[in-house]
C-alpha cells in the first residue's frame, strides 16, 4: 500500500512485477494537468506572432508554414506524452528516460523554427541536456547498486537511498530544464507557436514536480 | 560485488571529470557536439558497473534515448550552421569514403589473390566495386574489356597447357585461377563503373 | 458561440454546483469528490457568467473574432 | 463549495484593494477606495470582449480557464486539508499560466513579459526548500498533519523561520507592485496580460485575487497554526499590510537583481536545510 503522507492517498495500482505504476492524489492530479496540455496543443492553431520594426510604426504578423506547424505539433504531442510518462511511472530509471526523452522532443519542436537565435539556444540547451544524462543514468545506477531495485514503490518510505543519488537525480534533471539552467532555455521560447512553445515550459516544470516528489519519497 | 562496483566508480568518475574539463575547454560548436557522446557513454557506464541483468537491460534504452539526443543535436547543427543547403555534389560525399577505400580495397584484393579462383575473384571484385564506387568512376570500358580478354586467353591457353603437357599441371592451374580471378574482378568492377555518364 | 448556448452552459453549472456544494454539505457526496467536480466546473461558470455580461454590448455572437 | 470560491475571490480582491490603498498613503497619496479591484472585476466583465485575431485561441481561451481552475483546486486543497506539496505544485503550475498568457496573443509585449516570467523561474524555488524543511521539521506535508503538529508543538514560525521567510518571498514575487514583480512591469506595458481585456481580465482579475487569498491563508495556516477563522483573517490582513509596506518601499528590482536575489535565497535555505538535514 502506497500512502505516503506527502503527497496523498493511493488512488490506484497497476502491480507488474515489482515495477508498479500507480496514482496517488499529487500524480493523478500531474497528469491530469498533462492530458488537457496535450489537447491544447493537438486542436489548437498557432498565433501569428506580431513584430514591431523598431523606429518605425510598422508591424507585421508572421505566418507558420503548414508544414512547420505539423511537425512542431507532432513534436508537441510527443512531448506531452514523453512528460505523462515521466509523471506516471513508478520506475526510477524509467523517469531518468523520460526526462531525456522531454529534453529531445523539446528541441525538436523548435527545431523547424527558422530563427537563428532559437535554433543556437536549442542547440546550446541540448548540450548541457546531453550531459545531464550522466548524472541522471548515474544516480539511477547508484540506486539499483545500493538498494538493488528501480521501483519508487519498493523504496517508498524505506529512505534507502543515498543522498548522493538523490542529489544527482536533481542535478540531472536540472541539466534537463529547470529553474537555474533554465536561462538557457528561455531563448527557445522566443520561437513561434505559442501551444507547442507552451508544451517545452509545461513539460519542464513538471519534470521538476515529480522529481522532487521522487526525491522526498523514496 | 560492492566492491568492484567502487573501483569502477572510482574510475568512471575519473573519465567523467575529464569529459566534463574537456567541455569547459572546448568552445567549438562541432567538437562539442562530438564531446557529448562521450559523456553520454560514461552515463551508460555507470549503469554497466552494475553488473547485473537488470543493469544490462537498462543500457539498451539508454544508449537509444542517447543516441536518438545526438542525432537530433546532430540535425539542429546542421539547420543551424545551413549546412543542409549546400547539398553534396556526389551522393556519398562522405569525408570518410574519401580516405577509407585505398584501404579496404586493397585488403580485399589481397585476400580475394590468396582465395584466387572465383571466390577470390567475387572477394576482390568487391573491392574494386567499392573502391570505384567512392573514389570515382569513369566508364573505361576499353581497359576493362582488354583485361577480362586477356585473362580469357590465359584461361584457354592454361587448358591448352595441361592438355599437351600434362607434367606443368601445377603451373596451368595456377594460371587459370588467376585468369578467372582477374576475369571475375574485371567483370564485376564493370558494376561500379556503371553510372551511366553522359558520352555513353 | 450563440448567446443562448452560452446562457444554458452558464446555469445548468451553476445549478451543478450549488448542488455539488449542497450535497458536499449534507455528506451525500464525499468531499474530495465534491472539491474536484467544482474545480472543473467553476472555470466553465466564471467563464459563462463573464461572456453573459459582457454580451449586453455585443449583440452577436460572443466572443466573436476582432481585427 | 462554490460559495467558498465566491467568497475567497471577494476577499483577495478587497486584499488587493487594501495593498493599494496601503501603497499610497505610505507615498502619501489618497489612493484608490479599498473596494476598487472588485469594482475594476465587475467592469472588465462587462466590457466588450473578443479574442484577438493573431492570437492562438485555445491556448489564449484556456489559460484563463486553467488559472481559475489552478487556484480554486489550491482553495480546495486548504478545505479538505490534502498535501502542501500539492499546493506548491499547484503554485508552479501558475508559472505556465502566466507564460501561456503571454505567449497567446502574439504580441511582442506580452510576449517579453512571458519570457521575463520564465527567466523568473527562480521565484518557485525558495517554495521547494521551504516545503523541505517543513517535512524535514513536521515528518508529514499533510496539511492535516501540519496543524496537528502545531495544536502540540505550537507554531512553526519560530521553528521553521527560513521557511517562513522563503514562503514569505514567494508571496512578495507574486504580489502587484511589489520589487519582483518584472512580468508585469510598465515599460512592457501591462506585462504578460497586456493582450487579455474584457472578460478574460475581468476573469483572471478574480482569479488573481483568489490566489492572493490562498497563498496569505496557506502562509498563516502552515506557520501559525489553528486559531479559528475570525484570526486567521486577522492574520492575513496584517500580513497583506506588511507585504504592502514593502512593495511601497522598494523599488522594482531588474530582471537580473530578481533573479539574482531569489536565487541567494533558495542557496541560503538549501544550505541551512542540508545543515540540519546532515548534523542536527
Amino acid at each position: 500500500m502506497f500512502d505516503q503522507n506527502i503527497e496523498g492517498a493511493e488512488l490506484f495500482a497497476l502491480p507488474f512485477g515489482d515495477i508498479v505504476p500507480f496514482f496517488s492524489v499529487y500524480t493523478a492530479t500531474l497528469a491530469a494537468f498533462v492530458v488537457v496540455f496535450i489537447l491544447i496543443s493537438a486542436f489548437d492553431r498557432p498565433e501569428r506572432q506580431l513584430n514591431i520594426v523598431f523606429g518605425g510604426d510598422a508591424y507585421y504578423a508572421k505566418e507558420i508554414k503548414e508544414s512547420d506547424t505539423r511537425f512542431s505539433r507532432f513534436m508537441a504531442i510527443a512531448c506531452g506524452c514523453a512528460t505523462l510518462g515521466a509523471v506516471v511511472t513508478g520506475d526510477v530509471f524509467n523517469f531518468t528516460l523520460f526526462a531525456v526523452l522531454v529534453g529531445i522532443t523539446n528541441i525538436a519542436i523548435v527545431a523547424s523554427a527558422g530563427n537563428r537565435h532559437v535554433l543556437n539556444a536549442a542547440f546550446q540547451y541540448g548540450i548541457v541536456a546531453m550531459i545531464a544524462t550522466v548524472p541522471l543514468f548515474g544516480s539511477a545506477a547508484i540506486i539499483l547498486a545500493t538498494t538493488g531495485t528501480l521501483s519508487i514503490w519498493t523504496l517508498a518510505g524505506m529512505g534507502a537511498v543515498p543522498l548522493l543519488a538523490k542529489a544527482l537525480l536533481i542535478l540531472g534533471v536540472m541539466g534537463e530544464g529547470i529553474a537555474p539552467l533554465y536561462i538557457g532555455k528561455a531563448e527557445i521560447i522566443r520561437a513561434q507557436g505559442a501551444p507547442f512553445v507552451l508544451m517545452i515550459h509545461f513539460s519542464s516544470l513538471l519534470l521538476f514536480l515529480r522529481v522532487t516528489e521522487i526525491v522526498l519519497v523514496i | 560485488m560492492i566492491d568492484t562496483f567502487h573501483t569502477g566508480m572510482i574510475a568512471a568518475s575519473l573519465c567523467i571529470i575529464i569529459a566534463f574539463f574537456s567541455f569547459l575547454k572546448e568552445t567549438d560548436d562541432l567538437h562539442r557536439l562530438l564531446l557529448t557522446d562521450l559523456a553520454s557513454v560514461m552515463a551508460l557506464f555507470l549503469i554497466a558497473l552494475v553488473g547485473t541483468d537488470l543493469a544490462e537491460a537498462l543500457i539498451l534504452p539508454g544508449l537509444v534515448v542517447t543516441i536518438s539526443k545526438l542525432m537530433a543535436l546532430a540535425e539542429i547543427y546542421l539547420v543551424k550552421e545551413g549546412l543542409q543547403k549546400n547539398s553534396p555534389s556526389r551522393i556519398l560525399d562522405i569525408e570518410v569514403l574519401q580516405s577509407a577505400p585505398a584501404i579496404l580495397a586493397s585488403i580485399l584484393v589481397i585476400y580475394g589473390i590468396i582465395l584466387s579462383g572465383f571466390s577470390g575473384g567475387a572477394v576482390a571484385g568487391l573491392g574494386v566495386i567499392f573502391y570505384l564506387v567512392c573514389k570515382g568512376h569513369q566508364e573505361r570500358f576499353e581497359l576493362i574489356e582488354t583485361v577480362s580478354g586477356y585473362a580469357w586467353v590465359a584461361w584457354i591457353a592454361a587448358f591448352f597447357i595441361i592438355l599437351i603437357f600434362p607434367s606443368q599441371w601445377f603451373l596451368a592451374v595456377m594460371i587459370a585461377g588467376g585468369a578467372i580471378l582477374i576475369k571475375v574482378t574485371a567483370k564485376l568492377s564493370l558494376i561500379g563503373t556503371m553510372r551511366g555518364e553522359s558520352d555513353v | 458561440m450563440k448567446k443562448r448556448y452560452v446562457q444554458l452552459i452558464a446555469i445548468i453549472s451553476g445549478i451543478l454546483l450549488i448542488i455539488l456544494s449542497g450535497a458536499g454539505h449534507q455528506a451525500i457526496v464525499s468531499l474530495p469528490v465534491a472539491a474536484v467536480l467544482s474545480i472543473i466546473l467553476a472555470p466553465v461558470f466564471l467563464i459563462s457568467v463573464g461572456l453573459l455580461f459582457s454580451a449586453e454590448i455585443t449583440d452577436g455572437d460572443i466572443p466573436f473574432m476582432g481585427y | 463549495m462554490i460559495e467558498y470560491i465566491i467568497a475567497a475571490m471577494f476577499i483577495g480582491l478587497l486584499l488587493h484593494g487594501i495593498h493599494r490603498k496601503v501603497i499610497a498613503r505610505i507615498q502619501g497619496r489618497p489612493g484608490p477606495p479599498i473596494w476598487q479591484e472588485l469594482l475594476h472585476t465587475l467592469k472588465f466583465l462587462a466590457k466588450e470582449s473578443w479574442i484577438p485575431k493573431t492570437a492562438s485561441q485555445g491556448v489564449y481561451v484556456a489559460v484563463v480557464g486553467i488559472s481559475i481552475a489552478i487556484w480554486t483546486a489550491a482553495l480546495m486543497l486548504l478545505i479538505t486539508q490534502e498535501s502542501l506539496l500539492l499546493l506548491f505544485a499547484l503554485y508552479v503550475l501558475h508559472k505556465i499560466v502566466e507564460h501561456g498568457i503571454g505567449l497567446a496573443s502574439g504580441s511582442p509585449y506580452s510576449k517579453f513579459g512571458a519570457i521575463r516570467s520564465v527567466v523568473s523561474a527562480a521565484s518557485e524555488l525558495p517554495l521547494l526548500s521551504s516545503v523541505a524543511l517543513i517535512y524535514l521539521i513536521t515528518g508529514s506535508l499533510m496539511l492535516r498533519d501540519i496543524e496537528t503538529y502545531q495544536a502540540i508543538n505550537g507554531p512553526l514560525l519560530f521553528v521553521a523561520f527560513p521557511a517562513a521567510i522563503a514562503l514569505y518571498m514567494v508571496i512578495l514575487s507574486k504580489i502587484h507592485y511589489g520589487p519582483f514583480s518584472i512580468v508585469e512591469a510598465k515599460e512592457i506595458v501591462s506585462g504578460y496580460w497586456t493582450e487579455h481585456f474584457g472578460v478574460w481580465r475581468g476573469l483572471m482579475n478574480a482569479a488573481f485575487g483568489l490566489k492572493t487569498f490562498v497563498l496569505l491563508y496557506t502562509f498563516v495556516m502552515v506557520f501559525i497554526g489553528p486559531i479559528g477563522l475570525p484570526l486567521t483573517l486577522l492574520g492575513i490582513l496584517i500580513l497583506m499590510i506588511s507585504l504592502s509596506f514593502v512593495c511601497a518601499i522598494t523599488p522594482m528590482l531588474s530582471p537580473y537583481d530578481t533573479v539574482t536575489v531569489q536565487t541567494i535565497t533558495t542557496g541560503l535555505i538549501a544550505i541551512y536545510i542540508i545543515y540540519l538535514g546532515v548534523f542536527a
